[in-house]
């Protein structure tokens, strides 16, 4: 075992929870199969409510106490943690995920971070239900209301919004996407509103497909059993790239994260002793956005899609691997193209103009700091 | 009427009926004086065995009994504490609340967030054609059936049946129960273990159908407090358990469905808070004579009526131990 | 029906509550059973109807050997028992009392059942209402329930625990009447348990007197009553002079000025009353009559709709318990273990409750206190014993060792309930001197002879009405027809 | 005979302990793991090193405070359930100081310990009102609180005290080093004046309970509150001063999460240590002293099994179940006791007597 590197991997919620922390934890199989000597330690379950006795210092203490020299943590959460603890342990290299601390330049030079530009994985994915929706109406689940929820909702629903008025010639504005927030990014019972229920209430008033964007698969189980029930219905889940399992015959697609790959550079660079601090983005690769060995997001079509819908869905996926291959577009995404407004009307981008990836916050308005959801969205943009 | 309202009052329902069974069943184990304090963790850990048992046999009868046993068991546990052990029964139940929750997260830890069977809609013949009353309560799964067949059976049975008298009798005044023949413990243990089945019946209600499927967090967490105090809305009485049941779902639907309406800004992640309010305000209603008063402002024909419908005195003897000399 | 019981022992723990039990009750007969606080007559009548098991001895039905196993089995047998309180449920209707109990089917049989309660009710000179619930009966209607229930089941002997407690004296009457019909008519054995020698006297044809779980005698009716206090206490108790003390010029402790008072059953309206420092006033009428209402409204435990409540001087309406408490008003109400003392308490804390004052409490202080309360009331307790396993008689001590010492008024709930001629004596003894340092006394009871001797006003309570006596003058007889509700007649 | 049943009486006392370490084992074993090697990891985990010990303190100081707030709700026969909402609103108060109080930490940090246990006593006065002037059985208060202390502390970490920059929900921003208890040491990482805090509260209560007429007063509420109040105690402010000071207490429990062991706030920050709580009184049968003794234990076998967790993967609920198993067994084994022990004559009836648990034989599961 000269040559053993082991990591530890951090995750929030369940490994088995067919969303994020199962991709994490596939994403750190993934490093094991395809780094030499890696190995990895895991903790799920790492919250106040699952694991009150246990801190983020508890577990890097018993991970390095292991023998671990690099660990990633699985969560925005860990975010402000990994920094303090990362102080203590100088010697060992941490991966905060989804964090921004490395970006913004504030993180211990033993902090780098990782995330993946999963709006176009949500384009994708609103053109899916754009393509299949019968009723005329999509119901968007959604976690808690912040910016980057607003955006991932709202590059749905302009996928949507393209390929229901592009590929089926229907008129855009009569699209009903409507957002609920179930309040957090998991169903807490008595403190969110169950994902459950809220799907159920979205397909009982009239909309067909349901897109998750939430840790967990309510979504998709609801619209499995109520399509057994004889209802056409369907779902788009999220996160992990498996999540099409729980109802496979309604499930439209998936867009998630891939972490293994983007895992396995890390983690070979610091077992050489190589590894630069960054803040890492995950792209798909448009040449194949599911090549589980270069794509860093993808998504997977459900055996929901008709085959029409799936040959649009392709060329859907084209023209935005077309987009975002050409230079010129390097700092937007597909679609965020004006005229765009927010939902009170106030435009972010007028026609012809390009609305920016990210700009610095209250100066211009840019995805990623989406303020409000867009017009002609239904559901509210503000928590009050 | 409009299909969207219909459908809504037809999840409504579905959404209800896991409560109504919960709440019938702890109707039962109270009406017979023993409190059963362990309903949220009965009802989680029933709902893992239900869906594990289910998944495994490819059955979901199978899941359903295997729910109602463990129900049964918890709450022979609760009863045996009590009757043989002369504990509080407040604190055993409290702590097996806790401990099958426990068990459920580690023994179904394996089980979690995979497809299983489910008991799907059944539309009954006939019925379900009737306009509006159809559509809302006959498209629904066996279990909703057998939840109507519950709250009339429990009703006969309690109040119009010679064994019904010998039930509110160990509850209300055991000593006199014990007088006319009635085997006061042995009842108990008898209807504790019925109420405990139904506990169990409700956790498959909701792995099995109203939320498929094993998870943690439980996604019912919660909903055996809530059908405790359902109980006590309901005054221990079929019918009121049963409306109360039906408003507590409807109230949370009105949740989602103000999130949709314009116009209404209400903070979201407050609304969640809604049920536990109206928990509370419930349990003040009946509580502070509140009802007494309002009662008074309605015509005099349908007050004494409408009194006895909502008069809701425990059982006597709820919680109390009873010795035979 | 003839029932012997030979040999009967019974013990619970240290107390020989039975001892040696021999007696012979022939059909036909009223046969009244004696004796002081804890004699043993209620075990005696448990075990015969199969409430209570027993250690050795046999009972004989007609000369046969009975096993008995609970009171189902007493009853099959033909021995019915009505308890003090009737065994019934509150929630229940009459009819389902009535029927709960009796071998039948699933259904239940409503027609044919309502028929035997009337048949029955009638023939005995009841009036039940089908459909009333328990909750709203009198306990004289509770009894009459009782009894036709137990006939209904077939019994040929009936035995009654104390059953003129807390019933008119009308009820009375027809309870009487009844139970006379059914030894001469019917033949039935009947067995009577009571306090009340009136009651024995007029009712019973003989005797039997247990003292300290023994039988001590027994005899054929009629008896004077000195003959049986003999009998019963081993020797006559004096009389007691009526209360006469003058407190026409004392100062007023306590003034009622038209209150209303509303409780579960009755209301009070429009009462207005002056009690003098010294007075003692018994307040008479059935259980809930509105005796209870007015006590507590006294102590600040009942709010009144409206009128006010005045203690020395001071307009106390509204106040709470605990105002009154410090202004010198003592309450004590009847159950003891419920509304006076805390089971689970030492006798040492409950003197330490009421006597220390500061922020810390001084347990050696509260230790010797207690052991001085015990030498002077006569407590048969150790200053560490939990209260629940004192005697009832003993637990009436302590409260009255918890109650200041020197109060203004003293309202109390039937301070004697379940006490013997004795016990009550001793208990009055400590009132009354208490009275003569000044204290008014306000006390109910549903003991005539108490309230004649020693109140010198007496307020007649009838379905929240309340009709002044002056004590002085009244008879038992007259004062239990105002009680039976013939307020205008007097 | 007499000292059979002491035997038997010994025996009765370890049953708790010894049947639920066996269910356990099965348990472990149910899901393939050797139950051998997963009491030495916990026994690791606790204990390996001062800085696995300071681990375990940390959780004994929030468990013990509730526990022995607990112990004063329930002499006054009071079921506190909702000491976990109160602990979050302990917990959002402080948080609140934390986050806008610009002062310097002498003074900084007194004043978020006092501000959380108003808040921790407001929400337990609610539950109090609730019960003693409203009529509403504490516990469903309690619940029905705490799920509201949930939805508040979340609606305030997702609203209004959301890091500008938007970003997460999952925690406040990090409070500033003067709102934070600072750590004994490196290596033992235990904030002192939370450990005095701890000891006074324990003292204390042992001592008021005991020695004063506000304990006798509650005790007397607790066992009848009607007599009680028949005897001049002013019951409903007992109960409810009862109610306050277990909520100034879990308060404190709660601000400890925020202002040392997590530096934020965060949604279920208070962890089901208030349950916990409860169960931990229920083992001691509500003795003060033992409190903290059975809170070690537990909050030894809880941060030992997060190495459990790590080796084995096994789920973290297992600490959970051994705990609950062992208060259920010692409440059946309580009566047991009571029903095999020899028929007490009425007038020699004792306290019940006291049955320790002993603190060694807890701590080496
Ligand atoms: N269940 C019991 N447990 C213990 N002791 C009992 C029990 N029942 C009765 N005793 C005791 O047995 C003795 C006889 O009691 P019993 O009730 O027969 O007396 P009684 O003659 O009916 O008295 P009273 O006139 O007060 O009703 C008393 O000392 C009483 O304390
Ligand atoms: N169980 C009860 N039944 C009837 N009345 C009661 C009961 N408990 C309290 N009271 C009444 O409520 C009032 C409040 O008494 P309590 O002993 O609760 O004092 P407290 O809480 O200190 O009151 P305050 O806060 O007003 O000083 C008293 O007047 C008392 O008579
Ligand atoms: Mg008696
Ligand atoms: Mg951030």
């Amino acid at each position: 075992a000269q040559d053993e590197f082991i990591f530890g991997m951090v995750l929030v919620g369940p490994f088995n929870d067919r969303g994020w922390s199962q991709a994490h934890y596939e994403g750190g199989q993934y490093v094991e199969q395809n780094v030499p000597g890696a190995k990895m330690l895991y903790f799920e379950k790492l919250n106040p409510a699952d694991a009150p006795e246990t801190t983020l210092r508890d577990v890097v203490t018993n991970m390095v106490d292991k023998g671990a020299q690099l660990i990633f943590t699985a969560s925005d959460e860990f975010e402000e943690d990994t920094a303090e603890v990362a102080k203590e342990f100088p010697d060992v290299i941490f991966i905060n995920v989804s964090g921004d601390d490395a970006y913004a330049g504030t993180a211990p030079a033993n902090v780098g971070n990782v995330m993946g530009t999963i709006e176009w994985g949500k384009l994708i994915a609103g053109c899916a239900a754009g393509l299949t929706t019968e009723t005329g109406s999509i119901g968007y689940l959604g976690p808690l209301i912040n910016f980057e929820t607003r955006r991932l909702a709202a590059s749905a629903y302009l996928g949507a919004r393209y390929c229901y008025e592009n590929y089926r010639g229907l008129d855009p504005d009569n699209l009903k996407f409507t957002v609920t927030w179930i309040g957090f990014w998991f169903n807490i019972p008595g403190v969110t509103l169950d994902p459950t229920e809220v799907t159920n209430s979205f397909f009982d008033s009239g909309a067909d497909v349901v897109i998750s964007g939430i840790d967990t698969t309510e979504g998709i189980v609801v619209a499995g059993q109520r399509a057994k029930q004889g209802e056409k219905v369907w779902s788009i889940p999220y996160d992990y790239v498996g999540a099409c399992e729980e109802a496979p015959e309604i499930c439209l697609g998936v867009p998630y994260f891939h972490w293994g790959p983007g895992y396995a550079q890390i983690v070979a660079a610091a077992k050489n002793g190589a590894y630069q601090q960054e803040w890492t983005l995950l792209n798909p690769d448009w040449t194949d956005i599911n090549n589980p060995d270069t794509s860093g997001v993808g998504f997977v079509k459900g055996a929901g899609l008709s085959e029409a819908n799936a040959a649009s869905l392709d060329d859907f996926i084209a023209k935005a691997a077309a987009f975002a291959q050409d230079e010129a577009n390097a700092d937007t995404i597909f679609l965020w193209q004006g005229p765009l407004k927010y939902q009170d009307g106030t435009e972010i981008a007028a026609a012809g103009e390009a609305l920016p990836y990210i700009a610095p916050l209250g100066e211009a308005p840019s995805i990623w700091y989406l303020d409000q959801l867009l017009e002609g969205m239904t559901g509210p943009s503000k928590q009050e | 009427m409009n299909n969207e309202l219909l459908n809504t009052l037809n999840s409504i329902v579905a959404n209800a009926t896991p409560l109504v069974i919960a709440s019938l069943g702890e109707t039962i184990t109270e009406r017979a004086g023993v409190v059963n304090l362990s309903l949220n963790g009965s009802i989680i850990l029933a709902a893992m065995v239900g869906f594990v048992a289910a998944l495994v046999t490819n059955s979901a009868l199978v899941g359903v009994l295997a729910a109602m046993f463990i129900g049964m068991l918890v709450a022979l546990l609760v009863a045996a504490a009590a009757i043989e052990l002369r504990q509080d029964q407040v604190a055993v139940g409290f702590v097996l609340t806790l401990l099958a929750a426990d068990l459920a997260q580690f023994l179904g830890q394996s089980y979690t967030r995979i497809p299983g069977p489910q008991i799907l809609n059944t539309p009954l013949p006939l019925l379900s054609d009737i306009p509006v009353v159809g559509p809302v309560f006959f498209r629904q799964t066996i279990l909703v059936y057998i939840s109507y067949a519950l709250v009339i059976g429990l009703w006969y049975w309690l109040f119009r049946t010679r064994p019904g008298l010998a039930h509110r009798a160990i509850g209300e005044r055991p000593a006199a129960a014990f007088a006319r023949g009635t085997q006061v413990n042995r009842l108990r243990y008898i209807y504790t273990a019925a109420g405990g089945a139904l506990v169990g019946l409700a956790g498959a209600a909701y792995s099995l159908s109203v939320k498929a499927g094993w998870a943690t967090p439980p996604s019912m967490d919660g909903d055996g407090w809530i059908a405790l105090a359902i109980v006590i809305f309901g005054g221990w009485h079929p019918f009121r358990v049963v409306l109360g049941a039906y408003l507590f779902s409807g109230l949370r639907a009105l949740a989602t469905v103000i999130q949709r309406t314009p116009g209404i800004s209400i903070p979201i992640v407050l609304l969640n808070g809604v049920p536990w309010l109206l928990m509370i305000i419930t349990l003040l209603l009946v509580s502070s004579g509140a009802i007494e008063r309002l009662l008074r402002l309605l015509p005099r024909q349908v007050q004494g009526w409408s009194r006895n419908f909502l008069r809701s005195d425990p059982p006597a003897a709820l919680g109390t131990r009873f010795e035979p000399e | 029906m003839l029932i012997e019981v030979r040999h009967i022992h019974k013990r619970f723990g240290p107390v020989h509550a039975n001892d040696d039990i021999s007696l012979t009750f022939p059909h036909g007969r009223i046969v009244g059973i004696l004796g002081e606080n804890g004699a043993g007559k209620s075990t005696l009548m448990k075990i015969l109807s199969g409430y209570q098991s027993f250690d050795s001895g046999e009972i004989l039905i007609d000369g046969q050997p009975v096993d008995y196993r609970g009171p189902l089995a007493a009853i099959a047998h033909g021995v019915g028992m009505l308890q003090q309180d009737p065994l019934d449920v509150a929630a229940f209707t009459v009819l389902e009392n009535f029927v709960y109990g009796m071998p039948g089917g699933l259904r239940i049989p409503r027609r044919a059942a309502r028929r035997r309660l009337a048949e029955l009710t009638e023939r005995l000179g009841f009036a039940l209402d089908p459909e009333m619930p328990i909750a709203q009966l009198s306990i004289g209607q509770r009894q009459q329930l009782e009894i036709v229930r137990l006939l209904a089941l077939g019994v040929k002997a009936l035995i009654l625990d104390e059953p003129t407690t807390g019933i008119s004296a009308e009820q009375k009457a027809i309870l009487f009447d009844a139970l006379r019909q059914l030894a001469e008519h019917d033949q039935m054995t009947i067995l009577l348990v009571s306090h009340k020698l009136e009651d024995v006297i007029a009712l019973c044809h003989e005797v039997a007197v247990l003292r300290a779980g023994r039988l001590v005698g027994c005899r054929a009716m009629p008896a004077t009553t000195s003959e049986l206090v003999t009998m019963m206490f081993g020797q006559e108790l004096p009389p007691v002079d009526r209360q006469s003390a003058d407190v026409s010029a004392a100062p007023n402790v306590l003034t009622l000025d038209r209150l209303h008072l509303r409780g579960k059953r009755v209301t009070v309206a429009d009462l207005s009353l002056q009690v003098k420092a010294g007075e003692v006033i018994g307040l008479a009428g059935l259980d809930g009559s509105g005796q209870e209402l007015l006590l507590r409204a006294c102590a600040g435990l009942l709010k009144p709709l409206h009128g006010r409540v005045i203690v020395g001087g001071e307009d106390l309406t509204g106040h709470p318990y605990r105002d009154f408490l410090r202004r010198g008003v003592a309450f004590s109400a009847a159950g003891r273990l419920e509304e006076g003392l805390i089971a689970g308490l030492t006798l040492t804390e409950h003197i330490a409750l009421v006597t220390e004052t500061g922020t810390l409490v001084d347990w050696e202080r509260a230790r010797r206190r207690t052991s001085d309360q015990i030498a002077r009331y006569n407590v048969r307790g150790r200053p560490d014993s939990p209260v629940e396993t004192l005697s009832g008689g003993n637990q009436q001590r302590l409260l009255m060792a918890l109650m200041a010492e020197q109060p203004v008024l003293m309202a109390l709930e039937q301070p004697t309930r379940g006490l013997d001629v004795d016990s009550s004596r001793w208990i009055w003894q400590q009132l009354l001197a208490r009275r003569e340092r000044g204290a008014a006394i306000l006390f109910s009871s549903s003991e005539l002879d108490e309230l004649v001797t020693y109140s010198h006003r007496i307020l007649v309570f009838y379905a929240g009405r309340v009709y002044p006596v002056d004590a002085a003058r009244t008879t038992i007889d007259e004062l239990g027809r105002l009680i039976g509700g013939h307020l205008d007649g007097a | 005979m007499k000292s059979q049943t002491l035997t038997a009486q010994a025996a009765l006392t370890a049953l708790p302990i010894i049947l639920s370490l066996a269910i356990t084992a099965l348990l472990v074993m149910a899901v393939g793991a050797d139950p051998r090697e997963v009491f030495t990891l916990v026994w690791e985990g606790a204990f390996r090193d001062l800085r696995a010990v300071g681990q375990v303190v940390n959780f004994w100081i929030p468990l013990t405070l509730c526990s022995i707030g607990l112990v004063v709700t329930f002499t006054a026969g009071l079921w506190n359930i909702g000491v976990e909402g109160q602990m979050i609103l302990g917990a959002v108060f402080a948080s609140w100081a934390a986050l806008t109080l610009d002062l310097p930490a002498p003074i900084l940090v007194p004043v978020e310990i006092l501000l959380a246990m108003l808040g921790g006593a407001l929400w337990a006065l609610l539950v109090g009102v609730l019960k003693v002037r409203l009529g509403v059985h504490e516990i469903f208060g309690g619940v029905a609180l705490n799920a509201l202390a949930n939805v508040i502390a979340i609606y305030l970490i997702s609203g209004p005290w959301q890091p500008p920059e938007g970003g997460s929900v999952r925690a406040t921003p990090p409070f500033p080093a003067p709102a934070l208890l600072p750590p004994l040491s490196d290596t033992f990482k235990v904030s002192l004046l939370a450990l005095v805090i701890v000891v006074v509260a324990v003292v204390g209560v042992w001592l008021a309970l005991r020695g004063t007429r506000w304990g006798l007063q509650l005790k007397a509420t607790g066992k009848n509150a009607r007599s009680a109040m028949l005897l001049g105690v002013p019951t409903g402010r007992s109960a409810l001063s009862a109610f306050i000071v277990c909520g100034m207490l879990a308060g404190i429990a709660g601000s400890y999460r925020v202002l040392f062991t997590y530096n934020s706030l965060r949604p279920g920050v208070s962890g089901g240590i208030g349950f916990l709580g409860l169960l931990v009184v229920l083992l001691v049968a509500n003795r003060a002293l033992w409190a903290p003794l059975v809170a070690f234990a537990f909050a030894a076998v809880l941060g030992g099994s997060a190495r459990l967790k790590i080796a084995l993967q096994l789920d973290a609920s297992l600490a959970g179940v051994l705990q609950g198993f062992l208060v259920l067994t010692a409440l059946l084994s309580n009566g047991l006791r009571a029903r095999l022990a020899p028929p007490t004559p009425i007038s020699m009836i004792e306290e019940p007597a006291p049955q320790p648990i002993p603190a060694e034989a807890a701590h080496e599961q």
